[in-house]
């Protein structure tokens, strides 16, 4: 989280004034990184638990609900997002060892992928909001025993796919942002801290959907083709 | 720091691992097991999960043990939310 | 009290390192931006304090007649979302955590002055989206937010008022993440957990609070709003959504929140009652795990507010179980706190009365607390004045009266000036006998049954009301005193020694006020927390 | 200006309201003390111990026998204070089999209250002293809240569920009845009064009313005049289950789980039937959601009740005898 521009201190001039020395400060900025994902475990978690609760409330059409989803879609997006998580490892090892090229490439694959990401769930989204009329509210269309259950399934559903996109976007552009600074040489073996957090920022966003992905689309046995 | 930095070799092991784990759980999900079918599919993610955070973020070099002590309260915590709110929504037909 | 214009020796510090606008707009000086919050969240206490004199105005008749019944709908609203989010949610934490907690620790700054720097930056959006809100009309959903009511049936900015406690909170969440990372990476060498400062220990159990509740309250916000405008039907009844998701997502951060706004306090007193009483805490262990356990537990307990709200019965039980383990902590810091009097050499100076008169009301506040957590007793009291009370007796007269202590005690230190000793000693007493004259009654009235966000109530309660409303005014009072004479301080107060009370801590050993980077070189600390059997007694005379 | 009266305690008219008062006794005691021992003890010190010239402070670093003392002696009070007030929660929350039930509809800012003999009353609620009256409560829109600060009882009242509240009334007399959920513009004026008669004066009351069929009869008319007789036939097992005896009986579903058919069940079975099926039996009914008020569905709830063969059922119950159930057509109020 802590972007760093250089301050007039002796040595490394990544060195921020109120450090000691450059591990502590490396170790600082890693603790509140992952103090922040925390917020964000707890941010996500709110929604966890509401889908939970009306898990074991509506089960019946969370079955329905789940039969709805684009379960293609979903496994391929899965597949994409762990190959971004990958190419992202991949390029905080490369700054690691001071390799500025195939950093800059690996983050760039890794924003391709996160693209890909998103063009996979716009379609999706179009096919549920526009054809299908799935989007809750006036619009909403759903033939089926629990219709207004249903609703409150497509609720989740966008509100917790919908806020990771969002945080999906934010991820790419953050990655663009420390791409453009990678590939002007500001990062390297002596300092990488806003790449590792960039990193560990889009294995968070990752993980998510990898939770995602199960509770909404594996819920029933019974696919849409 | 001298972070430790992992061989490439097994980055790109843990990759395929989570790809077979994604095969795993989208293949799975076609039997009918009835209650298994969800507690499989969390202990898929879950494993996924470990994965991803253990190697791809780092966890297993991190050497300050007070920031894994905040991931481990951060998980807890979450555990909290779920599980007491469910103590109102399992027992409300009980009176 | 005319004297004449005493001329400070002009050492360099903080304040006179350098002026103008963008010296305070875009310092990363923890120092600074503690004051730039101390006028942010003065600023909202008077507003909220406005809306709460118009409250008790307008109920000093049974009938509705001095406002409308929709705008006695918005004060109260507000009252409480300006006051909790913007006043009681930051005071403590920012204004004196943010400036003692480097010194007391022995670091330069926090640990990310530029998080530090855009928490303040949050706080001030946010607090613009809530003027915004109260001067284009206002909302009127209760603090609390409650579904269906606050998505369905209300078309007050119900999303503006959401979108500025969801930005207040990033900045309270970010605060918190510093405190924690700069309290567990920056202390001075030597500087070990138990020698720390129970301020410090006091505002990283708050820390841990804001980092893991705030964000819960984010997104229940969110999805109050998301609902509101894309109708997404999480918590519509008419499709069967569950009216009391809302208020479980809301009170697992809103109950937290209320040991957010005490546990800064409780630092606060401990610091107060050590000095003044010239004695080592009591028991230190057991206060620093004391505010562990309370941010601890607080997570444990919150449908203590949801008794009646219709959880199952077997829940109830539980959370009533729970309430009373998170009730142990707190007293074991108030007995501790006594005994910390005891054999000691104690001193009446302002922040002494204002830490006497916490540890009174606060005990009344937390014993009124086992009142509302017994399952029998909260079925009768709960969402009635009784309620209304308890909950300000601990904030107003626990968390305020820390707070002013806590702003008394530093002034020296933030100012470079004392205060007027005795214009202090008289606004503690008028808040103190304002604060009960107002409250007390309305422990009475609650038991009677007077529900609370009542715009008329039935007339037995008149006589109540009116002695609650003019301990409201004493109260006003009570507060605008030390706003007069802090100012006056800050041009006429007599120049502050480095040590004026004679306290142990990092903090009293550099100059008052101190310069930008707090130490000449990093302190190395050898000598236990509170050691007040090597300090000699401060002067007698102050 | 000042009202006549200036009570300082509430008055005690419900049965369980002794009992409140009884643990807020103890209560008000045992923290006075505790209070006042603190209050004392800080002037004592604060005098005893002041700063003086040839006064000095002993150091006292803490002692560990003291802290436990006052750690484990409070934890031992509160869970003593803990177990008498979920008792007293436990008798409020489980009503007594065979009690009076009036059904409530709470809606932005009125009481509705419909007795199982017909009566309807708004902002007033007329009861028996000595008998047990259990309260069904839903809410057309918001969250109110039923609050008689006389009986010490409060219960929410949540849109889209029932809940329940029972009290038995001891003393005779009108007493407050309060909205305690903010509940929107007028919510100090969604007040009302809840008459305690002696039961004489209940059953001329009772039968001054006007000559609406009782609510049970109502629920019947509607439960042939909405088709639910086709499905739920009551002589032999149609395409819907019997539900002749169901109600109160635990009930087996599609999905292997087993509740107990209570109100909610039954009403959230008209609202959304697909949500809990009986074994044996397919998610064809179809939704009455918008299609039944809610005086409607209590009226239909209560008919589903008088067909378990209860021994007070609201219709046969031998000592209200309802008004000479004349068979003229229920009149549905939409």
């Amino acid at each position: 989280m802590s972007d760093s521009t250089p301050a007039v201190v002796e040595h490394n001039p990544d060195l921020r004034h109120h450090f000691a020395n450059m591990e502590q400060q490396t170790e600082t900025a890693v603790m509140g990184m992952w103090v922040f994902l925390i917020t964000e475990i707890m941010f996500f978690g709110g929604m966890f638990a509401g889908y939970v609760i009306y898990r074991h409330l509506y089960y019946s059409a969370w079955l329905e609900g789940s039969q709805r989803m684009d379960f293609w879609w979903g496994t391929i997006n899965t597949v994409v997002l762990l190959c971004s998580s990958l190419t992202m490892a991949l390029a905080v090892r490369a700054t690691q060892l001071g390799h500025r090229k195939s950093t800059v490439t690996l983050l760039i694959i890794t924003i391709l992928f996160g693209l890909a990401f998103l063009g996979i769930k716009g379609i999706e989204y179009w096919g549920h909001i526009v054809t299908e009329h799935q989007f809750p509210g006036p619009g909403f269309r759903f033939a089926g025993p629990n219709t207004s259950q249903v609703e409150i399934f497509f609720s989740f559903y966008f509100a917790m796919t919908g806020f990771h996109a969002l945080h999906m976007i934010i991820g790419v552009a953050l990655v663009s942002f420390i791409a453009y600074y990678a590939w002007k040489g500001r990062y390297g073996a002596h300092y990488y801290t806003p790449v590792e957090n960039t990193g560990l920022y889009w294995h968070f966003v990752d993980i998510v959907w990898i939770y995602l992905y199960p509770l909404f689309y594996l819920i029933s046995h019974v696919h849409r083709k | 720091m001298s972070a430790h930095i992992a061989s490439k070799k097994l980055y790109i092991t843990v990759w395929a691992s989570l790809i077979v784990l994604t095969v795993l759980t989208a293949a799975v999900s076609y039997l009918e097991l009835g209650p298994f079918n969800i507690v499989l599919a969390l202990v898929i993610a879950t494993s996924k999960m470990l994965l991803v955070a253990l190697f791809f973020m780092g966890i297993k070099y991190i050497s300050d043990k007070m920031t894994i002590a905040v991931i481990v309260a951060g998980l807890f915590w979450l555990f909290i939310l779920l599980a007491l709110s469910m103590t109102d929504y399992a027992s409300r037909g009980w009176v | 009290m005319a004297s004449t214009l005493v001329a400070a020796p002009e050492r360099e510090n903080y304040l006179n390192n350098e002026y103008g606008i963008s010296s305070w707009l875009f310092t990363t000086d923890h120092k600074r931006i503690a004051l730039l919050y101390l006028v942010t969240i003065t600023f909202f206490f008077f507003i909220g304090g406005f809306f709460a004199l118009l409250i008790r105005l307008e109920l000093l008749t049974p009938e509705g007649d001095l406002v409308l019944a929709d705008t006695y709908n918005k004060l109260f609203t507000m009252h409480g979302q300006v006051m909790i989010f913007f006043f009681l949610i930051p005071a403590v934490p920012a204004v004196l955590g943010n400036f003692l907690i480097p010194i007391m620790i022995g670091a330069k700054d926090l640990a990310f002055p530029r998080i530090n720097l855009l928490s303040w930056y949050l706080l001030v959006i946010g607090g613009c989206f809530m003027t915004y809100t109260i001067l284009s009309g206002g909302v009127d959903t209760g603090w609390t937010f409650y579904t269906p009511l606050s998505t369905h049936f209300l078309d007050t900015h119900v999303i503006a008022a959401a979108l500025a406690i969801f930005i207040a909170g990033f900045s309270s969440i970010l605060t918190g993440l510093n405190f924690i990372v700069t309290i567990h990476r920056m202390r001075a060498p030597g500087m070990t957990w138990s020698r720390l400062p129970l301020f410090v220990w006091a505002n990283y159990a708050t820390a841990i609070i804001q980092v893991l509740g705030t964000p819960v309250l984010a997104i229940s916000l969110m999805l109050v709003a998301l609902e509101r405008i894309f109708h997404l039907g999480i918590f519509d009844p008419r499709l069967g959504g569950d009216p009391l998701l809302f208020q479980h997502l809301f009170w697992f951060y809103s109950h937290p929140a209320v040991y957010i706004m005490i546990l800064p306090g409780m630092g606060v007193i401990s610091e107060i009652v050590t000095c003044f009483s010239h004695k080592r805490i009591f028991g230190y262990q057991f206060m620093a795990l004391a505010l562990i356990a309370i941010a601890v537990l607080g997570f444990l307990v919150w449908a203590h507010h949801m008794f009646v709200a219709g959880i199952s019965l077997y829940a109830a039980m539980v959370f009533s179980l729970l309430s009373y383990f998170v009730a142990v902590p707190s007293a074991i810091k108030v007995f501790n706190w006594t005994a910390t009097m005891f054999k000691g050499s104690i001193t009446y100076s302002t922040p002494m009365l204002y830490a006497f008169g916490f540890i009174g009301l606060f005990t009344m506040g937390g014993m009124t607390g086992l009142f509302v957590a017994a399952l029998g007793i909260d079925v009768h009291v709960t969402d009635t004045y009784f309620v209304v009370a308890h909950f300000h007796y601990i904030m107003v007269g626990g968390m305020v009266m820390a707070y002013m202590g806590g702003l008394h005690f530093w002034w020296p230190k933030l100012s470079g000036r004392m205060y007027p000793e005795n214009w202090g000693r008289l606004a503690a007493l008028i808040i103190f006998i304002g604060f009960n004259l107002t409250f007390f009654p309305q422990f009475v009235l609650g038991w009677l049954g007077m529900p609370r966000r009542y715009w008329q109530y039935s007339p037995e309660f008149q006589v109540l009301n009116v002695l609650s409303t003019a301990g409201a005014t004493i109260l006003a009072v009570g507060y605008l005193l030390p706003m007069v004479y802090f100012l006056w301080s800050m041009r006429y107060g007599k120049p502050a020694s480095d040590n004026p009370w004679g306290a142990a801590g990092l903090e009293w050993m550099i100059s008052s006020p101190p310069t930008t980077f707090n130490f000449d070189q990093t302190p190395t600390v050898t000598w236990e927390a509170y050691n007040y059997d090597e300090l000699q007694e401060a002067p007698v005379e102050r | 200006m000042l009202s006549n009266t200036f009570p300082l305690w509430p008055t005690r008219a419900s049965t369980i309201s002794g009992q409140v008062d009884a643990l807020f006794i103890f209560l008000l005691m045992l923290c006075g003390l505790m209070c006042m021992a603190i209050f004392v003890a800080i002037v004592v010190f604060a005098i005893r111990y002041r700063k003086r010239p040839g006064h000095q402070a002993t150091q006292i670093e803490g002692s560990n026998a003291v802290e436990f003392t006052w750690t484990f002696i409070p934890a031992g009070i509160f869970l003593f204070i803990f177990v008498w007030g979920a008792y007293i929660y436990f008798l409020e929350r489980t009503p007594p089999r065979d009690s009076m039930d009036v059904y409530t509809v709470a809606k932005q800012w009125m009481w509705k209250f419909q007795h199982t003999e017909g009566q309807r009353e708004i902002n007033e609620l007329h009861i028996p002293i000595g008998r047990d009256v259990r309260m069904i409560m839903t809410s057309q829109d918001v969250i109110h809240s039923f609050y008689v600060p006389a009986f010490r009882i409060k219960q929410d009242v949540l849109p889209g569920r029932y809940t329940i509240a029972w009290f038995r009334a001891s003393k005779a007399g009108t007493y407050h009845l309060f909205c305690a959920e903010y509940c929107g513009t007028n919510h100090s004026g969604m007040i009302g009064d809840v008459v305690v008669m002696e039961p004489a004066q209940f059953q001329s009351w009772l039968n001054g009313g006007g000559p609406m069929g009782s609510l049970t009869q109502t629920g019947e008319g509607l439960f042939q005049s909405l088709g639910c007789s086709t499905c739920h036939r009551l002589d032999t097992q149609g395409r819907g289950p019997n539900l002749i005896g169901v109600f109160g009986k635990p009930v087996l579903l599609e999905d292997g789980r087993t509740i107990t058919a209570d109100e909610n069940y039954v009403r959230e079975s008209i609202l959304s039937p697909a949500a809990k099926v009986v074994s044996g039996f397919k998610p064809i009914m179809p939704t009455f959601q918008g299609i039944v008020s809610e005086e409607e569905l209590n009226a239909l709830v209560a008919y589903v009740k008088s067909l378990t063969a209860q021994p007070s059922g609201a219709a046969q119950n031998p000592t209200f005898q309802g008004p000479a159930a004349s068979k003229a057509d229920t009149t549905r109020q939409r």
